[in-house]
């Protein structure tokens, strides 16, 4: 089972891993991660999330494939939000499925890795009061928390 | 004879060019997507800005991720835009 | 926010993140991993987990002080169910919430390994019809997981 | 003056030992965790199942994971059970 979206709307984390897990008994652990909008320090009011529709979701997809190639996955689900999210609102959302612990924990570090330097997305900062802060900079630690993964099996 | 391309721009590549897309007639002597950067960087103010620094703009082709030396060949749709933030 | 609990009843994913959350703005990243009974392909009917009462809740709050001090960590919660679990159902959960993803993803991992080598839980296999397969015997790599920690810093 | 431990049995220790828990008048020579663990072995029939492998059987003094070598002191519980298996 695996289920990609990009979306305006909020996710339900507890529907998603429901759609994943329901009916079935060979799953034993489940991973999610969910990404959140923070403040810093009250600084932002808000993220807007500009994404490239069509490619977003293509690439989203071929990261998925990826995961999929390297671990034994029962399920997994990728929804990335776009557009203006608030502080303390949800972003991103990846959840994987497997019979083992450790797939799981891994596909779901791998995939917001990957997320996080192959999707096009953008985001933008917005102050309190209206003003912006221009757009986020790519940050190395992501280029190279996504190398990590190169040179595994 | 001249083939044409649509290129997008997002974040600030778009705000820098001041247009979300463009449809293009390649030049005879633009061959790759780097030649295609610096066509538009030479072109007018606004891509002056765009591409003022080349090596950040990254690019798709047809909806994937290509490096600059990539030829354009038959592709019809390119796509310019900042190293990715998302996730 | 801290929250640890050894129960019989089944947890809600949803309300305990929501717990951790809610009203916050300083929470970037939020990893949670679900433990599951697998039926081993339709072999295992049920787990039966005892526990070591008192213990358990103290080992279990050890081992959130100890991810605590490695990780700066906004919140955490670690549920673990004892008495008969159908196949399909929950057996363990552990959340971590922090403003980072590598923090978050880190401790969970962490927090998971430490639960399965030091928490006093025991798993009883419970066959269709009626007839208990034994306990479930410890893996070595599940130990072997534990160490990795160890030299860390 | 003799001294008393309640013992608690956990999983398949309990099941070998017959029974969950009880109080022991600690003999003098029982000093340390396996000290017990051998007393108990030699005691009976069940304490030789249960510990017929004393290396795999794992302890707690006052709820605290020990080392077989630990002196048991002034502990007033002491638990018996196989390596865990929980998460």
């Amino acid at each position: 089972m695996r289920r990609l979206s990009v979306q305006a709307d909020p996710f339900d984390l507890a529907h998603e891993i429901q759609q994943l897990t329901q009916g079935r008994t060979d799953i034993g652990a489940v991973v999610s991660f969910t990404g959140l909008c923070r403040s810093e320090g009250g600084l932002l009011e808000a993220l807007e999330l500009e994404h490239f529709p069509g490619m977003a979701e293509e690439e989203m997809g071929r990261v998925m494939d990826e995961a999929e190639a390297r671990w034994p996955l029962q399920g997994l689900c990728v929804i990335h939000r776009f557009g203006m999210i608030k502080a303390g609102e949800q972003i991103v959302l990846v959840i994987t499925a497997s019979a083992h612990r450790d797939a799981a924990f891994q596909a779901a570090d791998f995939l917001m890795d990957y997320l996080k330097t192959r999707a096009p997305f953008w985001k933008k900062e917005w102050q309190q009061g209206g003003d912006t802060r221009g757009w986020v900079e790519a940050k190395k630690e992501d280029v190279a928390k996504a190398d990590r993964w190169r040179d595994k099996p | 004879m001249t083939r044409s391309v649509k290129i997008l721009y997002f974040a600030w590549v778009r705000e820098r060019m001041g247009r979300a897309e463009e449809v293009l007639a390649v030049p005879d002597d633009v061959l790759t997507v780097e030649d295609l950067a610096r066509f538009l960087a030479r072109r007018d103010e606004e891509g002056a800005h765009a591409f003022a620094n080349p090596a950040i703009v990254r690019a798709a082709l047809d909806r994937r991720h290509v490096p600059p030396h990539t030829p354009l060949q038959t592709a019809t749709e390119i796509a310019f835009f900042p190293p990715m933030t998302g996730g």
